[in-house]
């Protein structure tokens, strides 16, 4: 087989489905109940395709670089953007420009999976900007929302202006090394004081995209704004991508700066656990709720990432796994509840248990996942995260991270009250799953039950790290 | 060797009463209770008798020594190679003894409240109950272990609670029980304390052995004996004086006597059975059975019991002169005769000649419990017929109740020690025990002994001659239907006057000493003068106030004022108690203690919790909504941190 | 003194944070795209200074330079759009109309 | 004895009460599964007992080990020593008298089940596991079941009442996350506690991380001054709750402060062992002293239960093994006592409608059996012979006496006080709601227990008497390992 | 001081005038004229540095394309003769401190470094070399780039069409039109 063809598959596969969407718009387009069936199947041969013929190589002249973690890491994108497809697809339906979404949607995908890949300067540029400028174009796609437009604006004006900072400390990276390429670049750096300087620069576009506190203030305001389904890519794909590509950066790329990039790592985790969780502490509105959830989430991905070693590879990326079941089925509650009455308040989730058992449970389940309960996978993601963290020693920081679970635990149970306990005179009524919603459900659902006590994935993962 | 299973039975026959009658006797044994309950109490006293018989006569001399025989030992909780509780039993002179007064006494009651306690709703409960005192208390007396006289110790206070508690929707009586129940624990919260000091210092709760260890010469806890370890007394000193204050508190000695006037509020044959005649004498019965530690190692300890009992016994006498409930008298009176018992074994010393107090006060035990047993029982048939506990509703009851009359008259005898009765030579040698041990303490006693015979029959004319009966308005005379009691209630009044009359006869000395050896007893008949004299003197003093009714007692009252007064109100021991429980305990410690906790720790917890809100709510400025200042946030971030890694770090 | 690398440097970065300062402060949506087109600049000309005078073996700074550039255009070419639309929905462009999410 | 079948037969009974068709098939499938419990844990008793006759003398019986994360090695590898056995029998005690109580719980009851069945899930989990990752899982999964339990069957103040149960424990539990991270690293990347107890770890590094792992457990059997969350929690939660919270949740904490944080860093725990017998000493006084102060009966049985619970810290503190099987005792004890204490307050509940100990009086006449129990359990409570409470305060006490310093002593004397002082408020309570006259006509219509009542209640005091009887038994069970857990203090 | 140091400096004023009046002009129509004249600027100084490849990118892209777009938007929202409102004060105090803390200390960082200068003699490279390199795919080539960036731009033209080619939405929300 081709080495071209088989280690950029993803690649390919995704600029194939990209270009199937184009020629269908241009051919007069099909109906979106139609179409989409043929996107879910798509998807899913793409998702499938992402286990086979994995193995580790160059192409293009050391630009792009894959392994068999990489095309895993790419291949758990694809799930995710697949569950998406699932999840919001009562959405998609009623959008007027389904193909383009999708197309949008995919070119971001590309983007990040090339990101991931990337071993240049410029290809990872490159790619952080088409994983970007799409997401802002889907950020708007409810045309006539004006919360759809503002999120956009904010969206493509903070991270321009990220991506200007970013560029001028690879810039000055250039300047004292002379070279965009990853492996070279590494050899090059010599952590003088210009180069730290570079390198702040450098991490503040990552921890932008990361939205890590203080550079995460776009996230809630764009999560709000935007439909669901670009919420949830927002918060799950695009933040799995640039955690992938971060871990890299920063353990060989950056490897130098090792006691520089920790104690940031820990400060800033520390800051944006806490500010995350202070914040989503008195939202009212579901997204913007997750939205600062997944902030201190990333708190703790910060927490797992400070671990310099396999142990910080292997737990980030299982997290994103789990991190991938728990907030897509969260947000495919909400999504399905908010597409049925409009309802995105966390008060008109009160008494959903009477009407909404099922749902009630997929919500809640997400929700103990998230704030790190067992059995679910959260807590196996969450302890793994902190184990690895755990192995600089800093108990003190662990402990702080700890201690943070608790303040998440209290407003994940506040929505839990809500739905479970508190009394409600009209609540939701009770709401029709179309199919492919209740699969995306089940998938995830199932996935945070069992992805924990299913050891063989943590194993696997690791055995390829 | 006697049988162990026969002495094992003796206790768990009332105890297998208990069961049986806890489980079924509502709903299946109503109506049999009663005698179901007697019988096996039957069967248990004759097998306590033959027990009796069996150790004095045949089996429990050896060399002219009775010694102390383990027929049965298990362990129960073992916890360490040395350290456990067992459960045995113990067959001595004292024990068999005590076998003895509890089987035959609380036989009594059980044949007496046939008649009582007829027609009460709860007649099973209350005979389940009583197995289960009697069950207690013989479990107590046989104790071979420190530690198990302690179980039974709190299984006798249970079952008194209970009994008190008997009329549970009298306030009264709940109130009277936990009283009991809660003066007795905290005096029980010192024996434990003083068995958890002496189990350390001998390295056992073994009675046998702690008390070898105890008063050997050579063991490192003797020789540390001189030593203080804690305010200036030693281990030992302190660890024998708690485990008396134990005895102190279950036996009713001042200060920690309050409970039992108030105990009063159970049925009588309960007052009779319990706090007349073997639970409150269970602290002597310890104290008898620590002897030889308290005399050889710790004389110290035995001097403050001697005072003790003194001081008890002349209060109680005081306060018993100005009560007008005759079971209450009877309490005070059952106080200060205790306290008898207390100081007889204070001034005694151990073995030979020295141990007459010992000898003397297990003889009183003896005696006082066929009296006051009877003493009790009379009053019970008493207020059965009267309906009232108070003097001032009897009198001139002496024709209508005649077999009442005599034996009452005969215990009250007995008491003052009017010879030939049995108080008398118990009396007797507990004096001259005294007068040889403590002069202070002979005096006291002495005076004791007059007030008791005064009090006593100042009782007896007030219920039975005063006036006639009906005089008074408070008087039921419609009521009477019932008599003065059946067959059930006058049969254990004669038995217990035969033995009030009798008991006095045996040649006690024989059978039990401080060390095991008979110890003859010698009649002085001039050093019983001052004592008999002293107690006719009361005996006329009362008849020549209560024969009849008049005023002279009321003036005489007036004429004592605050010391009557304060007699009358028992010296205000109540108040102080009432203060310390209420203002102290309550006010001092659990109110603020409460407060606390709701306010400040679980403040804390609060304020945790309101400070993330209130700063959650402070911070929100931060996301404005403006993404101009977003951006500054951001390049702000990066120049701190530019600075924060360039120039600090 | 002959202009030379660190001449343009102080140029690229007056620039970049004119721009900086101009995103800080312009009311104005499209303003505040024109500072971000600034801020790309100042980075091309780093980029071209660094090749010129550090690196001038290899492409690689002319490289990044041009592909910048495009990206600008994309990204402005996006903004735009988006600002159209939000104009669209508010009938203003300033960025003080575009203030409903918060907190 | 194959341990996985207690985790199974929970596990199968939740889910089988899932897929219940009707109530009444919910209730029946729980109390099936609570009895095979009981019969599963008597058989574990039984194996447990007659393998030790048979002379097999090491210290953790029926052993297994299946690897889990073979990458972080974590296992699932669990064994019992005679305090699991202890601590399993206790938990299906108190399963099954849950159920039986329960049966009449109308709201959700499906649901109710579950979630109940979930609880005695993770501790039977907790008390077989050997690997601390495996351990703490099952005791973090029991959080969100008290949670629901308190927040949607609960009264009163339950949803305040609820997070603050959720939050402390979770607190605790965050403290002893990092606590479990310190030793996985120190002990050479191991979770295993048959391992770590052969690790050396260094004094000063024990002295940082037995505070974390103690204090953590602490929360969740209420050491002074966290033990906030015990009295708003007990008494806002359902009855079968509130047995479960007290009876067995407490009990985790007690657990894993012996077995896990004194066990495992015995440095550490002669470190703080004063500090502990000062909190806990403080913790049963102060306990004693704000029940007495309480009105409502189930904050009566709550901050009764700071203080008992107290009991067996102090056991722990002292560092003795004979305080250490007192201790051990206690939680048992403990654990029984209280959830029928709970129980009969329920029961009271459901007929009265109130709980406050001034609107009831004379319920003797009323509900004999109840009160008869309400007794018992008192009684049990204030330590009287024959009940288990005794036994357990006793073997407390004998142990702490074992150090002879006056510290030890004063602190176990302050203890002992509150003897007394439970005789207070325990007999104001029985006296004031079970004596007396009647004071509330309505309550003369009240009924007796039920069938399922009265059942439970025969359970838990059988439970009570068998320890109080014949401690025996237990104390065979609990001595070796704590002669064990001693050995490794005493360096052995 | 020669001609092409004076041309330097020239052209470096110009650019950074016109950066400055760009972003504080209260006309947007004048600000774009200005950003443009910035743009030409910095083309001047790369045709200085013998860069002209780049610099006719920057004219063509730049100047050509995007102000052009800019432009359109300005007459496309109506905005092009009237004033901007003006900025708050403090905003603007702050904005500048924060810009010139920046400023300071990236200048600083920058001037303590020492770059290896290696001088002017190195030829420029060729637009024969720039476009051999683009379409390269091994070591050195940026085939890949050239790819995603075409990628990157159909996105983008997709995106673009999307939003700003919406139905009418005025006979659907009269609401929002205030």
């Amino acid at each position: 087989m081709n080495e071209f063809l088989t280690l950029m598959k993803t690649e390919l596969a995704l600029t194939a489905i990209i270009f199937f969407m184009l020629i269908v718009k241009i051919s007069g387009g099909m109906a979106n109940r139609k179409l989409l069936p043929v996107i879910h199947i798509l998807l899913l041969l793409n998702f499938a395709l992402g286990f086979f013929f994995n193995k580790e190589g160059n192409l293009f002249g050391d630009m792009f670089y894959t392994t068999p973690l990489i095309a895993l890491q790419k291949n758990i994108l694809n799930f995710g953007v697949y569950l998406i497809s699932l999840l919001f697809c009562d959405w998609m339906k009623r959008t007027p420009h389904l193909p383009e979404f999708v197309t949008l949607m995919l070119a971001a995908l590309l983007g990040m999976d090339l990101m991931i890949s990337s071993a240049n300067m410029l290809i990872f540029y490159l790619s952080l900007e088409l994983a970007t400028i799409p997401v802002a174009a889907m950020a708007s796609f409810d045309l006539d929302k004006k919360r759809s437009s503002e999120g956009a604006m904010k969206m493509i004006l903070s991270s321009a202006f990220s991506s200007g900072v970013l560029l001028f400390g690879i810039s000055l990276l250039y300047g004292t090394t002379g070279t965009v390429n990853l492996p070279e670049l590494s050899q090059a750096l010599n952590g003088s004081a210009l180069q730290i300087m570079a390198f702040v620069f450098f991490f503040a576009a990552f921890a932008f995209k990361l939205s890590v506190v203080p550079f995460h203030l776009w996230t809630a305001d764009v999560y709000e704004g935007s439909p669901f389904a670009v919420t949830a890519f927002l918060s799950v794909i695009s933040k799995g991508a640039v955690a992938f590509i971060f871990i890299t950066m920063l353990y060989y790329v950056f490897q130098p700066m090792l006691n520089i990039w920790y104690m940031m790592l820990v400060i800033l985790a520390i800051i944006t656990m806490v500010t995350g969780n202070l914040f989503a502490l008195r939202q009212q509105n579901i997204k913007r709720f997750l939205a600062f959830s997944s902030i201190a989430q990333v708190g703790f991905i910060l927490v797992g990432i400070s671990s310099y070693g396999t142990m910080g590879v292997v737990s980030t990326t299982f997290f994103i796994i789990v991190y991938i079941f728990s907030n897509l089925a969260a947000f495919g509650v909400a999504s399905v509840i908010s597409e049925k009455t409009g309802k995105e308040k966390i008060d008109d989730y009160k008494g959903l248990y009477q009407t909404n058992p099922y749902l009630t449970w997929v919500m809640a389940l997400a929700l103990f996942s998230l704030a790190g309960i067992p059995p679910t996978a959260g807590f196996f993601g969450k302890l793994f995260l902190l184990t690895a963290g755990a192995s600089q020693a800093d108990y003190w920081f662990i402990l702080v991270a700890a201690l943070n679970m608790i303040v998440s635990l209290y407003y994940y149970l506040k929505v839990v009250r809500a739905m479970f306990m508190d009394k409600n005179e009209n609540p939701i009524e009770r709401l029709h799953t179309s199919n492919s919603v209740r699969l995306g459900l089940i998938i995830c659902s199932a996935g945070i039950v069992l992805a924990g006590l299913m050891s063989w994935i943590f194993d696997y993962i690791k055995s390829l790290s | 060797m006697p049988n162990a299973t026969i002495i094992a039975l003796i206790p768990l026959l009332p105890f297998a009463g208990f069961v049986l009658l806890g489980l079924f006797g509502r709903k299946y044994l109503k109506n049999y209770s009663g005698l179901i309950g007697t019988a096996l109490l039957l069967t248990s006293a004759a097998l306590a008798f033959y027990t009796a018989y069996d150790y004095f006569f045949v089996a429990g001399k050896v060399n002219g020594v009775y010694q102390q025989l383990n027929p049965m030992k298990i362990t129960w909780l073992a916890f360490s190679q040395n350290l456990s509780i067992d459960l045995g039993l113990t067959i001595d002179p004292i024990s068999v003894m005590m076998l003895v007064v509890v089987t035959l006494v609380s036989l009594m009651v059980h044949i007496y409240s046939l008649g009582y306690m007829k027609g009460e709703e709860r007649f099973p409960t209350y005979y389940a109950y009583l197995g289960l005192f009697t069950f207690s208390m013989l479990g107590l007396v046989l104790s071979s272990n420190i530690f198990q006289i302690y179980i039974f110790w709190e299984l006798v206070g249970v079952s008194s609670f209970l009994l008190i508690g008997f009329y549970y929707n009298k306030p009264s009586a709940v109130a009277a029980s936990k009283k009991a129940f809660i003066v007795t624990r905290f005096a029980d919260l010192g024996f434990l304390i003083g068995i958890l000091i002496l189990s350390n210092q001998a390295g056992t709760l073994d009675f046998h052995q702690m008390i070898a260890t105890l008063t050997s010469p050579e063991s490192n806890a003797v020789k540390n004996a001189a030593a203080s370890s804690f305010l200036g007394a030693s281990a030992l000193t302190w660890g024998a004086a708690l485990v008396f204050m134990g005895g102190a508190g279950k036996s009713a000695m001042f200060p920690l006597h309050i409970w039992l006037p108030d105990a009063m509020e159970g049925p009588t044959p309960v007052s009779a059975l319990i706090h007349a005649a073997t639970m409150v004498v269970a602290g002597v019965y310890l104290v008898a059975r620590m002897f030889p530690v308290f005399s050889i190692t710790v004389p110290a300890v035995l001097e403050i019991i001697a005072w003790v009992g003194a001081i008890s016994a002349i209060f109680a006498a005081i306060i018993a002169i100005t009560q007008t409930d005759i079971k209450r008298v009877l309490a005070y009176s059952t106080m200060s005769q205790i306290g008898y018992m207390m100081f007889a074994l204070g001034v005694s010393g151990y073995g030979g000649e020295a141990g007459l107090g010992y000898t003397a006060s297990m003889f009183h035990l003896f005696t006082h419990a066929m009296f006051k047993a009877l003493l009790f029982l009379g009053a019970g048939a008493v207020i059965h017929y009267v309906h009232s506990n108070d003097m001032q509703d009897m009198g001139g009851l002496r024709k209508k109740m005649p077999i009442t009359h005599i034996t009452f008259l005969f215990a009250c005898l007995a008491i003052a020690g009017v010879p030939p009765f049995a108080g008398f030579f118990s009396k007797e040698e507990i004096l001259l025990a005294a007068y040889h041990g403590n002069t202070a303490i002979y005096w006291i006693a002495l005076i004791t002994s007059g007030l008791t015979a005064f009090y006593m029959f100042r009782l007896y004319f007030s219920i039975f001659w005063s006036r006639p009966y009906g005089s008074n308005s408070h008087d039921h005379s419609a009521d009477h239907h019932h008599g003065e009691g059946g067959f059930a209630m006058m049969l254990p009044l004669v038995i217990l006057a035969a033995g009030a009359v009798f008991s006095g006869l045996i040649p006690f000395g024989e059978f039990v000493s401080s060390d095991g050896k008979p110890l003859e007893s010698h009649f002085h008949l001039a050093f019983s003068v001052a004592p008999v004299a002293l107690g006719i003197a009361g005996i006329v003093l009362a008849w020549v106030l209560y024969k009849k009714q008049n005023t002279i007692p009321d003036k005489l009252a007036a004429s004592f004022g605050s010391l009557y007064k304060s007699a009358y109100n028992k010296f205000y021991i109540d108040e102080i108690y009432l203060f310390v429980t209420k203002k102290v305990l309550f006010n001092l410690i659990g109110r603020p203690a409460a407060w606390f906790d709701k306010n400040i720790v679980d403040g804390m917890v609060n304020l945790t919790g309101n400070t993330t809100v209130f700063i959650s709510e402070k911070i929100k400025k931060f996301q404005s909504g403006k993404v101009q200042l977003y951006a500054i946030a951001f390049l702000a971030g990066v120049i701190v941190l530019a600075v924060l890694f360039i120039y600090v770090l | 003194m002959q202009p030379g690398l660190y001449h343009i440097l102080f140029i690229s970065t007056a620039l970049f944070f004119i721009g900086v300062f101009g995103f800080f402060t312009r009311k104005n949506l499209i303003n505040m795209l024109m500072s971000i087109e600034l801020i790309l600049n100042s980075v091309n000309l780093n980029f071209i200074a660094f090749n010129k005078y550090v690196w001038p073996g290899k492409l690689d700074g002319l490289f990044f330079t041009i592909f910048i550039i495009a990206i600008a255009a994309a990204e402005t070419a996006v903004a735009i759009a988006i600002i159209i639309n939000l104009y669209r929905n508010t009938q203003s462009i300033d960025v003080e109309s575009a203030e409903d999410l918060k907190y | 004895m194959n341990l996985l079948f207690l985790i199974g037969a929970p596990l199968l009974t939740a889910l089988a009460v899932l897929l219940a068709r009707s109530k009444q098939q919910v209730r029946l499938i729980s109390l099936g599964g609570a009895i095979v419990q009981l019969a599963l844990s008597f058989a574990l008793l039984y194996f447990f007992r007659q393998e030790k006759a048979a002379g097999n003398a090491s210290q953790i019986l029926f052993e297994q080990n299946h690897t889990l994360f073979q990458a972080l090695n974590i296992n699932f590898h669990f064994g019992v020593d005679g305090i699991s056995v202890a601590m399993i029998l206790l938990t299906s005690f108190v399963l099954i008298a849950g159920v039986l109580v329960s049966w009449n719980v109308e709201k959700m009851t499906k649901e109710f089940y579950f979630l109940l069945i979930l609880l005695a899930l993770g501790a039977y989990g907790f008390f077989i596991s050997l690997d601390l990752f495996i351990l703490f899982f099952f005791l973090e999964i029991s959080v969100i079941p008290k949670y629901l339990l308190i927040g949607i069957w609960g009264s009163g103040k339950k949803e305040y009442a609820a997070n603050k149960l959720a939050l402390m424990l979770m607190g605790g539990s965050a403290l002893i996350l990092v606590g479990i991270l310190g030793l996985y690293f120190l002990g050479g990347n191991s979770f295993d506690m048959l391992k770590l107890a052969k690790t050396q770890i260094p004094a000063d590094l024990q002295q940082v991380l037995f505070p974390l792992l103690f204090v953590g457990f602490g929360v969740f059997t209420a050491l002074f001054p966290l033990h906030t969350w015990v009295p708003d929690g007990h008494s806002s939660a359902p009855t079968a709750g509130s047995m479960f919270l007290a009876g067995i949740s407490m009990k985790l904490g007690g657990y894993g402060a012996l077995r896990v944080a004194t066990y495992l860093l015995p440095e550490g725990a002669k470190q703080y062992a004063d500090i502990i017998i000062i909190l806990s000493a403080i913790a049963i006084l102060y306990g004693a002293f704000a029940t007495m102060m309480q009105k409502d009966l189930k904050y009566i049985n709550a901050y009764s239960s700071v203080s008992h619970v107290g009991f067996s810290l102090l056991g722990i503190g002292m560092l003795t093994q004979t305080a250490f099987t007192g201790a051990l005792m206690q939680m048992v004890s403990h654990g029984v006592m209280t959830a029928l204490f709970f129980a009969v307050i329920g029961m009271i509940y459901d007929r009265t409608h109130t709980r406050m100990v001034a609107d009831m009086g004379g319920l003797m006449k009323v509900m004999p059996f109840i009160t008869t129990v309400f007794f018992i359990v008192g009684l049990c409570s204030l330590g009287l012979p024959g009940l288990s409470g005794f036994v357990a305060e006793m073997t407390v006490f004998v142990g702490s006496w074992e150090n002879a310093d006056a510290f030890h002593r004063i602190a176990t004397i302050a203890a002992a006080m509150s003897i007394v002082v439970t005789a207070v408020y325990i007999l104001r309570a029985i006296g004031r709601t079970a004596m007396g006259p009647v004071t509330n006509e309505s309550h003369l219509q009240l009924g007796d227990a039920n069938w399922n009542e009265k059942l439970a209640a025969i359970i838990l005091v059988a439970g009570i008497l068998a320890i109080g009887i014949a401690p025996g038994w237990l104390n065979d069970l609990l001595q070796p390992a704590a002669a064990e857990i001693m050995n490794r203090i005493a360096g052995k | 001081m020669n001609g092409s140091t004076i041309i330097f400096y020239l052209l470096a004023a110009f650019t950074l005038a016109f950066g400055m009046l760009a972003v504080t002009a209260r006309q947007i129509f004048r600000s774009a004229i200005y950003l443009l004249f910035t743009l030409v600027g910095i083309a001047g100084i790369y045709f200085w540095i013998d860069y002209e490849f780049i610099a006719a990118v920057q004219i063509v892209v730049y100047v050509g394309g995007i102000v052009v777009l800019i432009i359109f938007s300005v007459f496309l929202t109506h905005q092009a003769g009237e004033k901007l409102p003006k900025q708050l004060l403090s905003r603007k105090i702050f904005g500048a401190l924060a810009a010139f803390c920046g400023f300071a200390l990236v200048l600083l960082q920058v001037f303590q470094h020492e770059f290896a200068v290696v001088g002017k003699d190195v030829p420029s490279p060729t637009v024969k070399d720039i476009g051999s390199k683009m379409l390269g795919t091994d070591h050195g080539g940026y085939a890949l780039p050239f790819e995603v960036i075409s990628m990157l731009l159909l996105a983008a033209m997709v995106g673009c069409i999307v939003i700003a080619m919406r139905s009418r939405p005025e006979e659907k929300e009269p609401a929002n039109s205030k």
